[in-house]
């Protein structure tokens, strides 16, 4: 059966499959992919548990997924999804499970940093239209109010030119903006 | 005046259908008495013109049933007929036949409930759809110029 | 011969040494590498973890771009971007409605007509058929090469290499001489998505790779990202810290081994622009047991 | 004008409780053509069946019509009457007014209505039916056993001993199959040469018995009785009548470094070679890819060396024809190829192996007389890692299905080793245990408790080697996804099961039907489980799924009866309602346009093509012709057929439009 053909509930795991065709319904806990997962120790939930969790369709569970480090923890190697043997796609889930926990405001305390840098580095990207690194620590930095981290090898960095002092900037600078706006601004999502 | 009693012939397969009618009467399941069966050795036997020959003679509505996909006695008959079906449907539904005086089924030897089910909700359908008049009428018109010519 | 280039933040920020040896490289071979004009980044994994449309979106305009700029075929050395890149060229390729979306969001048109090659492609089709003639001084050195996750990975997508043990980049290594090891991690992830804001995840990573490169007598680890590149160099200290353990092995880019073997100095490939200091100690030439090795390591078919 | 006789039974109250039998009865008989129409309390009862035939005489009836229960009940019961009572028994039909009328319907008169209604149809029908002759088919009463493996060997064995000859066709030079490759067997662990090898030389013995080994099959002709074999015997290079299996060849060749595929690799052979000590038949053949004369055109030392002289370079392959009346399909199964695990690196590290390498280890005449020692360096390994599943139930590598024998086997591996190595710990990856069999559940509970092995749920990610060891990443879901890393000597994969190599082609030749996984599919998965739907040739064993020796052997059994059955007889009877092309005299022929649609749907290859010759001998017309022996009846040919010059006896076109009107027009 093709994961479209599966009837969709109104469960998160209903979500999952309507927004990214990924059919947790699927998962018959194996847990290669946790086997597997660079992360797995570090994360509350390993990638096997969050789909049994997912299967239940329990509302508490959900509940526990979205506020779980785990979605957030998750580096998209991918390498879940390559040795899966229903070739569920994992990562694909976890960014729709980012999505929602955002929208939802129900993120991780414990992932506030790291998204804090997602946000920083989008910001960079928003006003110069690249990355400019200095910028980003250093905004990463007002964000999470971290100012030690990474002083160490900062200076050795300048040393090596490997920190421009001044941003690189696009032209079309406008068009960042517009393409911002056009997607994470209208969906509410502020940077 | 009587309800409108429709007539309908159902044209089954030996091996499945007719087995499970067999187990209808066996359960003493009551049904309508409309419905009478024409016996096969596969719904693969089942020529479509029949069932416009039906129409012509009279028949409001028709049953068409055989072995559900796969437990064919003769592996692949059951197929052949549903395809052959699919593509009947379009031609009778052009020629302005209501396809739903013709209700394609499987039927098994085990589903003796089910043939009384089909057999009434066709009866009732079929009752709702009034008598079939217009194909008969045809029908007849164009035997009674053969019969001219012959003459 | 003229090729479309996308150098991606890094290569424009923290890795100089990727991008000049690439160039340097490219040029003894004949190859122009024309940069994208205008390019923005791609989004990386931020992105991607913010916001879908977002991310097709920032990679949608620079497969524009190029397009618009006639580059049909463009070279990505970052394996981030090239991932990126070609997932976004793929969606965009299958799915129309969501074409006509993304042209709105950043007003461009875009036909789907360009190739992107990550460095190990553009290596395979431009250097290595003349590489040999060229190659001056043997890269006579044990290697791990280390693939990471984004250049193979998701393979139905990217059809690059093998998803298991990969060879290209240490066929590579063998056709400019040197030796590449036979490890474990070639396709582990080294955490670079967190680099930034959960170092201690990378240290343990990173630390887990380096250990078994190091366990295997690798003289240097070869990579082809940025990403692993800065995460192995630069944040050194934490990987020691888990390893506990000082070790001083260099993380040298493929382009930058290919160069040195063709006879570029070492400013010409950027070595002063690493962290860790590549010390690469003379070995006396001895006779390649490399291809056989190599061999060795496929699966062979049994009668 | 026909005279047809009409008996309403009225089965005792069954049918006379609703419907008015002596109406029913009393109507019919106003029919044209109905000679005699009279009801009865039990038609079935002897005086019933009495009151039948002699009607049949008195009236000199052309047709019966029997309105009772369904045709499906007492059919034969009544034919057999009028046939008794001098009237060809197709020309007697049924009407089932009981299953189909009195049961179904209340006491009214649109019961008795329909009753009647149902007996006019088969008024008119029976008018229209012709006098049939059932069909009879000669049989060769010899049968072919393709395959040598265990199924092959019960099936050849049974079908022998009832008295047939049979022909055993093997591909590799010696019988015996897997299950000669394995050491001790579940859930007895009795040993497995032990229990074949009697059966293996009672095969070679048997007076009933011709084997043919290193023979595969080239093509087939004919149909179920009468089915002719083109079988190609491969050059041995050997003269066995001469050759007294004396084995001085194989000590002599100097090219003794062959992978040995009965070892599975794990050990060598010379290129002239028997396969195994226990071979049967146990001569020898040359592997012309490795000889060296025929490789580099010198050496010849094993003909120097041969006492008598035996063997042959020359010889060429032979084609024989062989005509047998049923064929028993017994080609076994195959293990999945190293390239197909790289994420455990089977293939690439020597002590990644598979289950039946793991058995050529265990086994007391394997490559290291039974004690486990690891590929690589032959150190005893001290922790062992099975996992299962390698391959089954993994959609991302194209095998849905459950391998079923694994779950066993893998657990008897286990056992294995700890009582070889008493000091070592055995681990098991699983997902689920599958141990449905008798003492199955309980000799994976012993697994367990008494040999100690570790079951850990969960998949393994991936294996890799470092110094000399072997890690396992794996994962136990049952400790909420623990990580679990296992340093091991020896990884063992339990493969999954698959369809030999040339399955698909050996079924296109025998025209029989194979699975999306190329096993060869039965008629019927639950009633025909050893019948294939060509008539004639039957299946045993693991090459119509994975399957563990009882099953293998009792699906043996079971074939060997169908065959022995179809031999019970010199000819084979088979209902004449068959379809047929109808005939014309020339210059027409038939109305056959030869479009051969009919070829294209019929299940069972019957429709043959026919060639109208004239006396010059040049083809005029080409007609279809359906083959009697073959056809089963079902019709579909005949719906098909655009010509309408195919038609169904029993069941044809004037007999059903016929019925159509009967029914409808009162």
């Amino acid at each position: 059966m093709s994961s479209g053909s599966h009837h969709i509930t109104n469960n998160l795991s209903g979500e999952i499959l309507r927004h990214t065709e990924v059919p947790v319904v699927k998962c018959y806990q194996c847990g290669k992919c946790t086997a597997g997962c660079p992360v797995a120790e570090d994360m509350d939930y390993p990638p096997s548990l969050l789909l049994r969790m997912l299967q239940t369709g329990e509302a508490d569970l959900e509940d526990k997924v979205l506020r779980s480090l785990s979605i957030w923890l998750c580096l998209s190697c991918e390498m879940c999804v390559s040795r899966c043997p229903m070739e569920i796609d994992i990562p694909k889930m976890m960014d729709f499970l980012r999505y929602t926990s955002l929208k939802e405001g129900k993120t991780n305390p414990k992932a506030k940093n790291i998204i804090r840098f997602h946000r920083a580095f989008l910001d960079s990207i928003n006003y110069t239209g690249r990355l400019y690194e200095v910028g980003l620590i250093a905004d990463y930095k007002m964000r999470s109010l971290n100012m030690t981290q990474d002083v160490a090898i900062a200076p050795k960095m300048f040393m090596r030119g490997k920190l421009g002092l001044i941003p690189e900037i696009i032209k079309e600078r406008g068009k960042m903006g517009e393409i911002f706006n056009k997607t994470l601004k209208r969906k509410g999502k502020q940077l | 005046m009587a309800e409108f009693e429709p007539k309908i012939v159902a044209f089954v397969c030996n091996w499945c259908t007719y087995a499970g009618a067999d187990l209808t009467g066996t359960s003493r399941i009551k049904y309508a008495a409309n419905v009478k069966i024409i016996r096969f050795p596969c719904t693969g036997r089942i020529d479509f013109m029949l069932l416009l020959k039906a129409f012509a003679n009279g028949a409001d509505g028709i049953i068409v049933s055989g072995c559900h996909p796969n437990d064919c006695h003769y592996t692949y008959g059951n197929f052949h007929a549903r395809r052959r079906w699919m593509i009947f449907r379009k031609l009778i539904d052009f020629a302005g036949i209501d396809i739903n005086r013709i209700s394609f089924n499987w039927v098994s030897a085990a589903e003796g409930a089910r043939w009384a089910e089909v057999v009434n909700t066709t009866v009732e359908t079929v009752r709702k759809l009034g008598p079939y008049e217009n194909y008969k009428q045809v029908a007849l018109s164009i035997y009674d110029q053969e019969d001219k010519t012959h003459e | 011969m003229k090729l479309g280039f996308y150098p991606g933040c890094s290569l424009k920020g923290g890795s100089p040494e990727y991008r000049i040896s690439t160039f340097n490289v490219a040029e003894k071979f004949g190859v122009e590498l024309v940069e994208i004009p205008d390019w923005n980044c791609c989004g990386a994994t931020a992105a991607h973890n913010m916001d879908k449309e977002l991310s097709l979106s920032l990679p949608g305009r620079i497969l524009a771009l190029a397009e618009a700029a006639g580059l049909n075929e463009i070279v990505v050395p970052c394996a981030a971007c090239y991932s990126r890149l070609t997932v976004t060229n793929h969606e965009l390729a299958e799915d129309t409605q969501l074409r006509e979306n993304i042209s709105t969001i950043i007003g461009m048109k875009y036909e789907g007509n360009v190739k992107i090659l990550n460095i190990i492609q553009f290596l395979d089709k431009y250097v290595l058929p003349h590489v040999e003639e060229k190659v001056v001084k043997k890269f006579n050195h044990d290697v791990a090469c280390y693939y990471g996750c984004l250049l193979v990975r998701p393979h139905n997508i990217l059809k690059f290499d093998r998803e298991e043990n990969p060879q290209t980049m240490d066929n590579v290594i063998t056709k400019i001489g040197g030796n590449p090891i036979d490890w474990a991690f070639k396709t582990e992830c080294c955490g670079a998505g967190l680099s930034v804001s959960r170092t201690d995840l990378v240290g343990k990573l990173s630390g887990k790779l380096m250990i078994d490169a190091l366990d295997r007598g690798a003289e240097a680890i070869i990579v082809a990202c940025p990403m692993c590149h800065s995460n192995l160099d630069m944040r050194r200290s934490a990987i020691n810290k888990y390893m506990n353990r000082e070790s001083e092995i260099p993380v040298i880019y493929i382009t930058q081994a290919v160069g040195l073997a063709i006879g570029l100095s070492e400013k010409e490939v950027g070595f002063q622009y690493h962290m860790v200091k590549v010390k690469l100690k003379e070995k006396p030439i001895t006779e390649n047991l490399v291809v056989k090795k190599v061999v060795q390591t496929e699966p062979t078919e049994e009668k | 004008m026909s005279k047809i006789g009409v008996f309403v039974c009225h089965c005792g109250e069954n049918i006379s409780a609703t419907v008015d039998c002596e109406k029913v009865a009393e109507t019919i008989s106003k029919l044209p053509g109905v000679a005699l129409s009279m009801d009865y309390k039990y038609m079935c009862s002897d005086p019933g069946q009495t009151i039948i035939k002699e009607a049949i005489k008195e009236h000199n009836l052309d047709g019966v019509v029997v309105a009772a229960c369904s045709p499906r009940m007492h059919e034969p019961t009544f034919r057999k009457a009028c046939a008794e009572g001098g009237l060809n028994q197709y020309l007697c039909e049924m009407a089932n007014i009981r299953e189909h009328c009195s049961w179904v319907h209340p006491r009214e008169n649109s019961t008795t209505e329909k009753a009647i209604d149902i007996v006019r149809t088969m008024v008119e029908k029976v008018k229209r039916n012709a006098p049939l002759e059932s069909i009879k088919v000669p049989v060769t009463k010899k049968a072919m056993v393709i395959g040598g493996g265990v199924a092959g060997i019960q099936a050849a064995l049974d079908i022998a001993n009832a008295g047939h000859k049979v022909v055993m066709i093997e591909r590799d030079p010696s019988i015996g199959g897997h299950m000669s490759q394995l050491s001790e067997t579940f859930p007895t662990l009795d040993c497995s040469q032990c229990i074949l090898t009697p059966r293996m030389v009672e095969v070679a013995q048997h007076p009933n018995i011709t084997l043919i080994s290193y023979a595969e099959v080239e093509s087939l002709e004919g149909f179920i009785g009468n089915f002719k074999v083109k079988v190609r015997k491969k050059s041995k290079s050997l003269d066995e009548k001469l050759c007294t299996g004396c084995g001085l060849c194989t000590t002599k060749c100097p090219n003794k470094k062959i992978p040995n595929e009965f070892e599975r690799g794990l050990g060598f052979r010379p290129a002239i070679y028997v396969p195994f000590p226990q071979a049967v038949p146990n001569k020898p053949v040359i592997d012309k890819k490795n000889c060296t004369y025929y490789t580099k055109g010198k050496c010849r030392i094993c003909e120097k060396v041969c006492p008598t002289g035996a063997i042959r370079f020359d010889q060429p392959d032979e084609i024989v024809d062989i005509e047998v009346g049923a064929i028993v399909l017994c080609t076994g199964f195959d293990v999945k190829k190293p390239d197909f695990f790289p994420e455990y690196g089977y293939g690439k590290y020597k002590d990644v192996i598979d289950g039946l390498q793991f058995e050529r280890l265990a086994s007391a005449s394997g490559p290291t007389q039974g004690v486990i020692r690891r590929p690589s360096d032959g150190e005893i390994p001290k922790k062992v890692v099975f996992i299962a599943c390698a391959g089954s139930r993994d959609p991302a590598k194209g095998i849905e299905y459950c391998s079923k024998i694994c779950c066993m086997y893998t657990a008897k591996h286990a056992m294995l080793y700890k009582h070889k190595v008493h000091e070592g710990t055995p681990y098991v990856f699983y997902m689920d245990i599958r141990a449905g069999g008798k003492m199955y559940e309980e000799f994976v509970r012993r697994a367990i408790v008494e040999d100690e092995t570790q079951y850990i749920r969960g998949r393994v990610s991936t294996v890799y080697e470092k110094n000399g060891k072997l890690i396992v990443k794996g994962v136990d879901t049952l400790m909420n996804g623990r990580l679990v890393e296992i340093e091991a000597d020896l990884v063992v994969l339990a493969t999954a099961g698959v369809a030999n190599d040339g399955a698909e082609d050996l079924a296109q030749k025998l025209h029989v039907s194979y699975d999306s996984y190329k096993f060869f599919a039965e008629a019927h998965p639950k009633l025909k489980p050893v019948e294939t739907n060509t008539a004639g040739i039957f299946l045993a064993g693991a090459c119509q799924a994975p399957k563990d020796i009882p099953e293998s052997v009792a699906a043996a059994s079971g074939a060997a009866v169908k065959v022995c059955g179809l031999f019970a007889n010199n000819e084979l009877t088979r209902e004449p309602l068959i379809a047929i092309v109808n005939r014309e005299a020339p210059p027409l022929y038939s109305n056959c346009v030869g479009c051969f649609m009919c070829q294209t749907v019929c299940p069972y290859q019957a429709i043959e093509r026919e060639e109208v010759k004239d006396r010059s001998g040049k083809v005029i017309k080409t007609l279809a012709y359906i083959n009697p022996g073959l056809c089963q009846g079902c019709g579909t040919c005949v719906a098909l057929c655009r010509s309408k010059s195919i038609d169904l006896l029993g069941y044809t076109n004037d007999q059903v439009y016929t019925e159509v009107m009967a029914l409808l027009n009162d």
